[in-house]
């Protein structure tokens, strides 16, 4: 069945993947607008709203990139590929259906951790390499809440592949034919989410590009660049909402519908789940986030990490 | 192999195809290139010095800290696989990690490290 | 030659000769940034290696750990190197002697160790799925097993670093700030003295006054101040 | 049709970024440009970089001319200008300003032409012209404007030096134009990094709109401020509004005359919640915090003539914003159902922006939100036949008073105005303020950021002497915090004494307190404010 569903060639495997990438931040950005219209009081046109990325993209395809006076221009050219290359392989680490992920490697959480470690890397060199104030302090705030959100978001991802006795999401998936994760292991989604916030720097996490500071690493951007740079965001957020449902929701698993869809309809659930924080929490101070990151969300990870090992024993 | 092999086609293909978007943003409209316009924005005045600086970090302490835990968060994986075979002793080694790891937030949060300097 | 085998050796070459000259371009740099992430490149191009040679955990945490590290690395680097973009041309490489001859060593000893040592014999089966997930168990039994007390003993060495590292850096703590009581330390003499006979002359321009500029920065000289950001390099 | 024409077509839709100049006057304006940030057809940006049109908003002061040139140049291409350009800021300067940037007769917007006024106050107006604009730009009717300022780099260096890029040694110099910055002194851990030197203003959008200030960073923590000189400086107070009696200061007209209290309260809610809306927007929250600017404008007609506001007050208007308010408080308030968002309100801002409580005497609601119960209204009969009682924030410390306490205040406070409004539709209307008001002994008017005193200084600059001491040690975005929360009016500081002595008295007096520079050595602080 799944092979009807799952094509074999790998151009076809890219061709969906790319899809299923590119629809989600398509679907992430509508969401997003919609909440803002309903949370702002706001009227919703259908059409305005359905065009709104396309628009928008176009309107920054047709504007100018800006530069600064002594920017560090490789660094700033490849801080935003970087960024969607790594969302491209952690979303590829994803099994969209039960046959195969594109990208499946047996060590898939570590391949996942490595590519949201280097998200680090591009987000501090797009602030750094403006050479410009705002942007500067933004890349040093998206260190300091990396290092505090990076424990967490591997120590429940190592949870989850106590059961699976394996590293690849394929097996982890497999590992919750009985029981989702989300049910087995509370604490683990929560908790991930907290570091997906963090790790796509959304909502009360927007700390590097905030409005504090006139927009933080993207104060100085402007144009293709930051069409760049906005999409890249959206990609990594699309692979960390797939990584979600494959890792806690149970993947593709689900009756009446063919796999691949129910993965497309949990990543939506926990995109909407990541983009509605935009509008309805507050930005944390920094500083707090760290202290609780590491005084109360690392500890809690651990805890799950224990009381998975507990209940396997 | 092949997978990783996919994973690396992903990065870098991934990779060109924002190069490319680069280059036609820059072929439709060539990048800024006037001395007023590339000043930093800072609200209208431009900035005395460059902003390349010894910047002061405030969460060094954390910094190291995070250094020593990801040294020993990464011995996790590898026994994370086989914890289901080895049973009891993969729980008491699971253990000791734990107590390491809380001794070593414990200890942090209680001088203040955490809060930044 | 299948051509498997050819893929295998052009990446081989690429990621080789990738970490080999980012390796090199540390160097060559004048910005710390850039110098840490050439570091980081040059050890993702090692991890690479290591991905080609089937050791897929080791591979990928090697990346992983790296990321994170060298990033800490750039940031302590900026912190405490005088011009730490590089505004101004400068160089990386100090005491041109001593590094060389410790290189040269250095070289030699890793290449007697590969031409000398003697590896286990145990080439890769003839069919391209190897199963990397069994490596990685593998690696998780030994270190339940045979390697358990190396395993945690470094555990407790990495919580000593913890504590060790806290004590030293922060300047909170329990029992009052770490400075409490103590007094700034005096520049040496010889290097008042030069300070004071180069007087104004060293870098402003502006009024936040080059009077006490440099007095605690422990270089050697104008020119070639940057010796100490390889020390910071050797963590990784 | 070409690839570079379906972008513009599909450009031309998407809803135009617009960078947004206040220049002087702009307190006129301001419910017009509120209903230009809830216009979906723009869309308001927080870097000129961003941005295809620049909208410049008032008269040009001087002062504000060369940084305005600077954003203007800091633009992407495609970029423009709309200049909203009341008739009495004419001035030949302006015309001037307006030749040099090349606009057309359609770029320049008069909200006193006929053919210009519309019940938004101008602002559709203003909204047309601006889209206008972003199509004739983005599908290339109309070429972009060049730069404006020469074409200079900011100091010599091509060829300069022994590198030929300006510098010199390690430190010295100026390579690429630019020197670099120097160690000093810190703060926090005394450990003496760079102290990068940042120069801010007036255009900054995370500051008060106009506020100019050079601040010394090692880090993100500020170390030094000095509060450059107030780039608006008209000593005028226009409390009846403007030639045609539009939006004036209903706080500044009760010095003179009386106002209705319905009026005043009016005023008051829609100022708090205006902040709130600006608040919100620095804090990530700016979808509700344009809900909150809707509510603020229903809280007053736009077009009020503050003359004929005494004609009836149909209050009935009043009650859904007075609900949808205080909903809002109550929301944000409980601690028992954390279930309702806006989240993390509290952890944002607790703590933030403290302030001695003696410094605080007549701020009105920073001193109530720090538990003083300092408000002129207790003292006027008005108010006090219609039961008003001044809301007081209960701290649980006393030197309290930070950004928190500051936000549950003006929302209490935005309830109570809009209660004491209606309670005085039902009670005929009372009015407040006259030539009966006399100096500091006596009654006073209770303005939305504090006391009004005849020929007093406004509130806004003694809060403006208390920035710099405020923002000393704080991380950066706290400090955004803590600047916002005390609701500062770069032109309310600049125009010096309050208005309502004798005609005799009121001599142009430069203003003196704003447009001095504050040092953080404070020096003359003591008894200042209190």
């Amino acid at each position: 069945m799944s092979g009807v569903l799952w094509p074999h060639s790998i151009w076809l495997q890219a061709a969906a993947l790319a899809g299923f990438v590119l629809g989600g931040i398509y679907a992430a950005d509508l969401m997003e607008r919609l909440l803002g219209r309903y949370v702002a009081g706001a009227g919703v046109r259908a059409g305005a709203l359905l065009a709104g990325p396309f628009r928008e993209a176009a309107l920054l395809l047709s504007q100018q990139r800006s530069r600064t006076e002594r920017p560090d221009a490789p660094a700033w050219a490849l801080a935003p590929m970087l960024l969607a290359g790594l969302a491209a392989v952690a979303a590829g680490t994803v099994p969209l259906g039960p046959s195969a992920a594109v990208a499946g490697v047996d060590s898939g959480i570590v391949l996942f951790g490595a590519a949201m470690a280097l998200v680090m890397v591009c987000v501090f060199l797009h602030g750094w390499s403006a050479n410009s104030f705002a942007p500067l302090v933004g890349g040093y705030r998206f260190v300091a809440q990396a290092l505090s959100f990076e424990m967490p978001l591997a120590l429940v991802l190592i949870a989850a592949a106590l059961p699976a006795e394996s590293l690849s999401f394929g097996e982890i998936v497999r590992s919750q034919a009985g029981l989702w994760n989300v049910v087995r292991q509370p604490l683990g989604l929560p908790l991930y989410l907290v570091a997906a916030l963090g790790v796509t720097f959304q909502g009360p996490l927007a700390t590097p590009d905030a409005a504090d500071l006139a927009g933080g690493t993207r104060a100085e951007v402007s144009g293709a660049a930051l069409l760049a740079w906005r999409l890249a965001r959206g990609a990594v957020l699309v692979a960390v909402a797939a990584v979600g449902a494959a890792t806690f929701l149970g993947g593709w698993s689900g009756p009446w519908l063919p796999g691949p869809a129910w993965t497309v309809l949990k990543t939506l659930a926990l995109l909407a789940v990541l983009v509605a924080s935009r509008h309805l929490v507050a930005r944390v101070r920094l500083e707090r986030f760290v202290v609780v990151a590491w005084a109360v969300l690392i500890p809690l990870a651990l805890l799950d990490v224990f009381l998975t090992g507990v209940f396997l024993l | 192999m092949a997978a990783l092999g996919a994973a690396f086609a992903l990065l870098l293909g991934t990779g060109i195809a924002f190069a490319v978007l680069r280059f036609v943003g820059d072929l439709l409209q060539p990048p800024g290139t006037s001395a007023p316009q590339r000043v930093p924005f800072a609200g209208g005045r431009p900035p005395e010095v460059h902003a390349w600086s010894r910047y002061h970090v405030r969460y060094y302490a954390m910094a190291l800290l995070f250094l020593a835990f990801d040294m020993e968060m990464v011995f996790m994986y590898p026994w994370a696989v086989v914890f289901v075979q080895e049973g009891m002793k993969a729980f008491a080694e699971m253990l000791m990690f734990i107590v390491i790891l809380v001794l070593g937030i414990l200890y942090a949060w209680r001088e203040g490290a955490l809060e930044w300097a | 030659m299948s051509p498997s085998d050819l893929t295998t050796d052009l990446l081989f070459w690429l990621f080789g000769a990738g970490a080999v000259v980012s390796g090199y371009l540390v160097f060559r740099t004048d910005s710390m940034v850039r110098a840490a992430y050439w570091l980081l490149a040059s050890f993702a191009g090692t991890g690479a290696l290591l991905l080609l040679l089937h050791a897929e955990f080791l591979g990928l945490v090697l990346i992983l750990m790296m990321a994170g590290e060298m990033t800490i690395m750039a940031v302590f680097m900026v912190m405490f190197m005088m011009n730490p973009a590089g505004l101004n041309p400068m160089t990386m490489v100090h005491q041109h002697k001593v590094a060389i001859a410790a290189g040269v060593i250095a070289f030699l000893g890793l290449g007697a160790v590969g031409l000398l040592g003697e590896f286990p014999e145990r080439p890769l089966p003839e069919t391209t799925s190897v199963d990397s997930a069994r490596i990685t168990a593998d690696l998780g039994r030994e270190l339940l097993g045979e390697s358990m007390l190396p395993f945690e003993t470094a555990g407790v060495a990495l919580l000593a670093t913890m504590i060790g590292a806290i004590a030293l850096a922060s300047r909170k703590g329990r029992f009052g700030t770490a400075d409490a009581g103590s007094a700034a330390p005096e520049p040496p003499e010889e290097e008042r003295r030069r300070r004071e006979h180069e007087g104004s002359d060293d870098g402003g321009h502006h009024h936040h006054g080059h009077g006490h500029d440099q007095s605690h920065e422990h270089g050697h000289g104008q020119d070639h101040d940057h010796g100490h950001g390889h020390e910071h390099g050797g963590h990784g | 049709m070409g690839l570079k024409d379906r972008l513009g077509r599909l450009a031309a839709a998407a809803p135009a970024p617009v960078f947004v100049l206040a220049g002087r006057g702009t307190a006129r304006l301001a419910p017009a440009l509120d209903r230009l940030a809830l216009d979906p057809r723009l869309r308001f940006v927080d870097s000129p970089r961003q941005a295809n049109v620049l909208l410049l908003a008032g008269g040009a002061a001087s002062r504000l001319l060369r940084p305005a040139l600077r954003v203007h140049d800091q633009m992407s291409r495609p970029r423009g200008t709309v200049w909203w350009l009341p008739g009495e800021e004419r001035s030949p300067a302006a015309l001037r300003l307006a030749r040099t940037l090349g606009l057309a007769a359609g770029d320049l917007v008069d909200p006193d032409r006929p053919d210009h006024a519309d019940p938004a106050g101008g602002a559709e107006a203003v909204a047309r012209a601006i889209v206008r604009r972003h199509r004739e730009l983005v599908t290339g009717v109309r070429a972009t404007e060049p730069a404006v300022l020469p074409d200079e780099e900011p100091a010599p260096w091509r060829g300069v030096g022994p590198f030929g890029q300006g510098g010199e040694g390690m430190m010295g110099g100026v390579p690429y134009g630019r020197p670099m910055a120097m160690r000093g002194p810190d703060l926090s851990d005394g450990l003496e990094l760079d102290r990068l030197p940042v120069r801010l203003g007036p255009f900054y959008p995370p500051l008060p709109s106009g506020l100019v200030l050079d601040l010394d960073l090692q880090g993100d923590v500020i170390q030094a401020v000095t509060v450059g000189a107030n780039p608006f400086d008209r000593p005028a107070w226009r409390g009846d509004g403007d030639r045609h009696g539009r939006d004036g200061d209903p706080f500044a007209a009760a010095l003179t005359r009386p106002v209705p209290l319905a009026v005043l309260e009016r005023a008051r809610a829609r100022h708090h919640l205006r902040w709130l809306a600006r608040v919100l927007a620095l804090l990530g929250l700016d979808a509700l915090g344009r809900r909150v600017l809707g509510l603020s404008l229903a809280c007053a007609p736009v077009t009020a003539r503050v003359a004929d506001a005494a004609e009836g007050n149909p209050a009935d208007d009043l009650e859904p914003p007075r609900r949808a308010v205080e909903d809002l408080a109550r929301r944000l308030r409980s601690r028992i159902s954390p279930i309702t968002p806006p989240w993390g309100l509290a952890g944002a801002t607790r703590g933030v922006g403290r302030i001695a409580r003696s410094r605080l005497a007549g701020l009105g609601p920073v001193a109530r939100a720090a538990g003083l119960p300092d408000d002129a209204r207790s003292d006027d009969p008005a108010y006090r036949a219609l039961g008003f009682e001044p809301i007081v924030q209960r701290s649980e410390d006393a030197e309290g008073g930070d950004a928190w306490t500051r936000l549950l205040q003006r929302l209490d406070e935005a309830v109570q105005a809009l209660d004491l409004a209606l309670r005085a539709a039902r009670a005929g209307d009372p009015t407040v303020g006259g030539p009966g008001v006399v100096g500091s002994a006596g009654r006073a008017i209770e303005g939305p950021r504090g006391r009004l005193i005849p020929g007093g200084d406004p509130p806004s600059a003694r809060l403006l002497a208390l920035v710099a001491e405020l923002l000393e040690g704080l991380e950066w975005g706290d400090a955004v915090i803590a600047l916002a929360s005390l609701d500062l009016d770069l032109e309310e500081a600049g125009r010096g004494p309050l208005p309502g002595r004798t005609a005799g008295e009121r001599e142009p007096r430069r203003p003196t307190r704003a447009d001095r520079t504050h040092r953080s050595h404070r020096t003359r602080r003591k008894g200042e404010v209190a």
